[in-house]
């Protein structure tokens, strides 16, 4: 029987949006994963003890759709320097104001340690089997 | 002026606004001037549906522009909508934005502004304006709304918390509003009429019918208990015209059935508030069908979109092209437009039975407002997608067939058995893909297909 | 290139202009190129109405502007409107305004631009082009037009003749018009299928549908007869729904009736051809409910109006809102409109009655054409408020109750008293101050009553 | 028994409105007057050769819907000269392109020798009583 899997799932600190976060939480407990689900409005720090709670959580999953994702993500390098937060972050949505920008805000939270940015929930899945898959090897 | 003191309003305000607002009997006097003109009596005269904007910038003098702007294409009433901070009564960052970059606020900070700019608003337009935000707790933005002349007031403990809080307790939020609330019964006795309206729309995405109108018709009920007199019942336009000329005529069967005779009850549609379309003609199709429907449901009025909602706050001049393709669907030249009154009846029956089932065991029994509370803890009240830890949100919308709401999964919802299979008689239950399912349902306006182009080549426009 | 002659083309053109024009054989290699896009092809393959809007300015670089911004606004069609001197024939006049002040002419001088232009039209644009003028007597006009490479032309001698020219004889018009249909049989053979459509709008103001269907039904019989394929045949709304849709559904099955099966027919309305209002909500809802009654009736395509009508020519702007307006009508989120079949097919039925009432005594008989002129010239067939000697001009139409146009006065027509019972049992005849009443006819749409602000307040625009 | 009263009308030369025209014909027609009605497009000249053919016409109107009026009846002071067109002459319509100019086309319409200047078609049969009592005095 294969172990269950468990991730930790959120919205970004300043942002209320609530429905694209349900819908991600329902896709991953549909494809087999146990989601801790932190809901909107949800602080780095916050994360960062869900994690202590849930050791087992193979990533984290941030959605961030007001454009504010850099500002909202800016305490990572801290915390992963306290020795926090050392699993996958992947951060989805809309991720700056405005369309041009995108690519750039991207590299911004590449920069920030962020692991993974992701455009369509449907990957997803299929990157954290890969992630997976590496820590398996 | 004499000193103003906090015991001076007829609820609880802030130190920091009771100083910076004048008192209340000068309140009421500028409100009781017999030149003012207020919603309500717009709201009261209206035979067809009008149309209302949204409109909040943070500068004084651009919103004064906006306003005028707007007015020219002839609203019913005109909005200031409030920002962000302000909502969360964050005055003071409010103030700050608006000191060092106006242009990042979402809407108008009435507090920072202060009172007299207020009456500066209402002054510069010759229809009268309501305060819409979205503020779980709201007294301070209510007596300045008072104070600046203005007695049309958006919100309740449930539609201004759940779509828009985390973690405010239910509680809190409803409590706070009956002050509002109790107010409004104040100025009702010294004969001002404050028109309250409530946020039906929610969450604002494949909002179920009767759970939009439950949530709504009980907040109305705790204002009219409260003494609120004149009560706006907002309804989120689903898209599917049958559900939703339904909806709006079932306002006025249940606010007949669950209110006091001697309230006065408007119908309000809000125009699409999902996903919206980034084709221009697609948007306007979009509204104009919006504001037909609101004329097949026998709304007052209608609360308006724009062609650049999918992109964000639209400028003057889209805002005030949206208020002219609205008007469009609202052309007498329509009025030929009918619908099978025999599908309509049985739709509109059953949203009332939903409702009903959703009401009744919260109504019959003890203080409704601590059965609020309990019942969205428990689950057999409940809104989709909710981003507050106060509501389950275990219910799960989807789209029949037709377009129309239904409940893909009841959650906890007390439902009967002939409820449910109704309900599953329109849409088959179950989970496969959901979130293709669900990502088609949300995106059903998306997908350009709302306009003739669009319709003859989908490939025209990305 | 070798030297043109007279006797190249299939119809006799001017010396002047068979000088200007390339050989026939090098037009119809030039029209047969496979990359040509026709409008045949356009109305074939449409499932709905499309929009074309009227366009025509004087100077060249100005027409390409115009024709590239309209495009913008996704018309099926684009229009070449010819200005008033060169519909009349006048060429050399049309050339010296050219030369002097373009701005004054009222549409595009083709022949004094020349056909190379016209081959840029063509090329600066994605849609086919079709030229739309009002001549008696069109031959050196159409041979420019197909030069250009434009195979869509309206007109025909009925309906160009009577309602723009005082004493052209309609026998010299229906014989000229012969030629071109002759013409474009030719073209057909050829594997060219020219659309030819027929102007059924006639004088436009309250044109009783039977007579705007008998002429346009004559020409296209006459064209069918030379050898036209391609048949669009126009109708004008008179913007009572259930009467237009009748009219526009009754061509199909007339069109079974009178016309060789071997044709095929398009039908088109003509958005409100009278007095339009001149507040822009009226104009841009009458626009708006123009393009949807085409929708109901089945047209094919919708020729449109702009809320700059009461002024006279649009600007380019109002002119592509006015395409964006039509498109608004046309969306399939109204597809859910639908009408009451039965009072339709009733219309329907006795809009077939009449028309074949006025046209089986010139149709069973000897040569059609010479029976036209006879009947016009008797007032068995007749237009009413004819700008020509050359019709009678007796009949009188008016609006009934719910506005559809009727017969006020049957002049010279042979209905029977059938028709004339049913017609009279929707408007009582006889003449109570028939100036104010006719006025009042005339300007049913011109009273702002058209937009929910002049219906909620008839005062707020003068 | 009244006498039958005839007036003379068509439309400017360069004008084929005919709608105004027929409705104002039967208008006329309904008030008991006879008209001639020369129709749409008739030059100045025509509207003098149909006074010839029926001197008892009171007067003479001409409508004009195109903006045109002043071109279309500069013939007026030449044919009065030559002792034409001796009956009041009535215009009404449209009188100039655009409206900011009605009031100086209306002079301007003066200055040639037209009479009455009409702006709406219920004025009529009230002018021409009235000229007709001046006539009778």
């Amino acid at each position: 029987m294969a172990e269950q899997r468990l991730v930790l799932l959120g919205v970004a600190a300043s942002d209320a949006h609530a429905v694209a976060n349900r819908l991600i939480a329902m896709h991953l407990r549909q494809a087999g994963f146990e989601v801790v689900n932190l809901g909107t409005c949800t602080p780095l720090p916050e994360f960062a003890a869900a994690l202590r709670l849930h050791p087992g959580a193979e990533a984290v999953l941030i959605g961030s759709l007001n454009g504010h994702a850099h500002a909202d993500l800016r305490e990572l390098p801290d915390l992963r320097a306290k020795g926090e937060l050392r699993r996958p972050v992947i951060v989805g949505g809309n991720l700056a104001v405005g369309q041009a920008s995108a690519a750039e805000a991207e590299r911004r939270l590449l920069d920030l340690g962020v692991d993974h940015v992701l455009r369509d929930a449907v990957e997803l899945v299929p990157l954290l089997d890969s992630l997976r898959a590496k820590v398996a090897v | 002026m004499s000193a103003p003191s906090v015991v001076d309003f007829p609820m609880a305000v802030s130190p920091a606004a009771a100083a910076a607002l004048p008192p209340w009997p000068e309140v009421v006097r500028w409100l009781r001037a017999p030149e003012r003109r207020h919603a309500a009596d717009v709201l009261r005269a209206t035979r067809r549906p009008f149309v209302q904007p949204r409109c909040g910038v943070g500068d004084h003098d651009r919103m004064l522009e906006l306003l005028g702007a707007l007015e020219q294409a002839g609203p019913g009433l005109l909005s200031v909508t409030i920002d962000s901070h302000t909502r969360l009564g964050r005055f003071d960052t409010a103030a700050r934005v608006l000191r060092e970059r106006p242009a990042d606020l979402n809407g108008y900070p009435l507090p920072a502004h202060g009172w007299e700019r207020g009456r500066d608003l209402v002054a510069a337009v010759g229809v009268p304006l309501e305060v819409r935000h979205g503020s779980p707790e709201a007294r301070d933005l209510f007596a300045y709304t008072l104070a600046s002349g203005i007695t049309s007031f958006e919100g309740g403990g449930i539609g201004y918390n759940l779509p828009y809080c985390k973690d405010v307790p239910l509680r809190d939020s409803l409590e706070s509003w009956r002050e509002i609330d109790t107010a409004c019964g104040e100025l009702a006795a010294e004969g001002v009429l404050v028109d309250r309206e409530f946020f039906g729309t929610l969450t604002g995405v494949l909002m179920p019918p009767s759970t939009s109108l439950a949530c709504a018709l009980l907040e109305a009920r705790l204002a009219a208990d409260a003494g609120v007199r004149c009560l706006s019942i907002a309804y989120p336009q689903s898209g599917e015209v049958y559900q939703d000329t339904a909806a709006l005529r079932a306002i006025t069967a249940l606010a007949a059935r669950y209110l006091p005779a001697h309230v006065e009850v408007h119908v309000v549609l809000h125009e699409f508030m999902g996903v919206f379309p980034r084709c221009p003609g697609c948007a306007e199709a979009l509204i104009l069908f919006g504001a037909l429907t609101a004329r097949l449901g026998g709304a007052a009025k209608v609360i308006n979109k724009t062609t650049q909602e999918a992109s964000g706050i639209p400028t003057a001049a889209a805002n005030a092209r949206g208020i002219r393709s609205a008007q469009l669907g609202l052309s007498p030249l329509l009025d030929f437009i009918a619908l099978d009154e025999g599908l309509i009846a049985e739709e509109c029956g059953w949203i009332q039975r939903e409702v009903a089932e959703l009401l009744d065991p919260v109504l019959e029994g003890g203080d409704p407002l601590s059965r609020i509370v309990s019942a969205f803890a428990r689950g057999t009240l409940d809104v989709p997608f909710s981003a507050s830890v106060h509501a389950r949100g275990s219910v799960v919308p989807g789209r029949d067939a037709r377009g129309a709401v239904r409940y893909r999964d009841f959650g906890g919802l007390p439902f009967s058995p002939a409820v449910r299979a109704h309900n599953d008689s329109h849409l088959r239950r179950g989970r496969p893909d959901l979130l293709a399912v669900l990502s088609a349902d949300i995106n059903h306006f998306a997908a350009g297909r709302s306009c003739e182009r669009c319709a003859a080549d989908p490939t025209w426009r990305a």
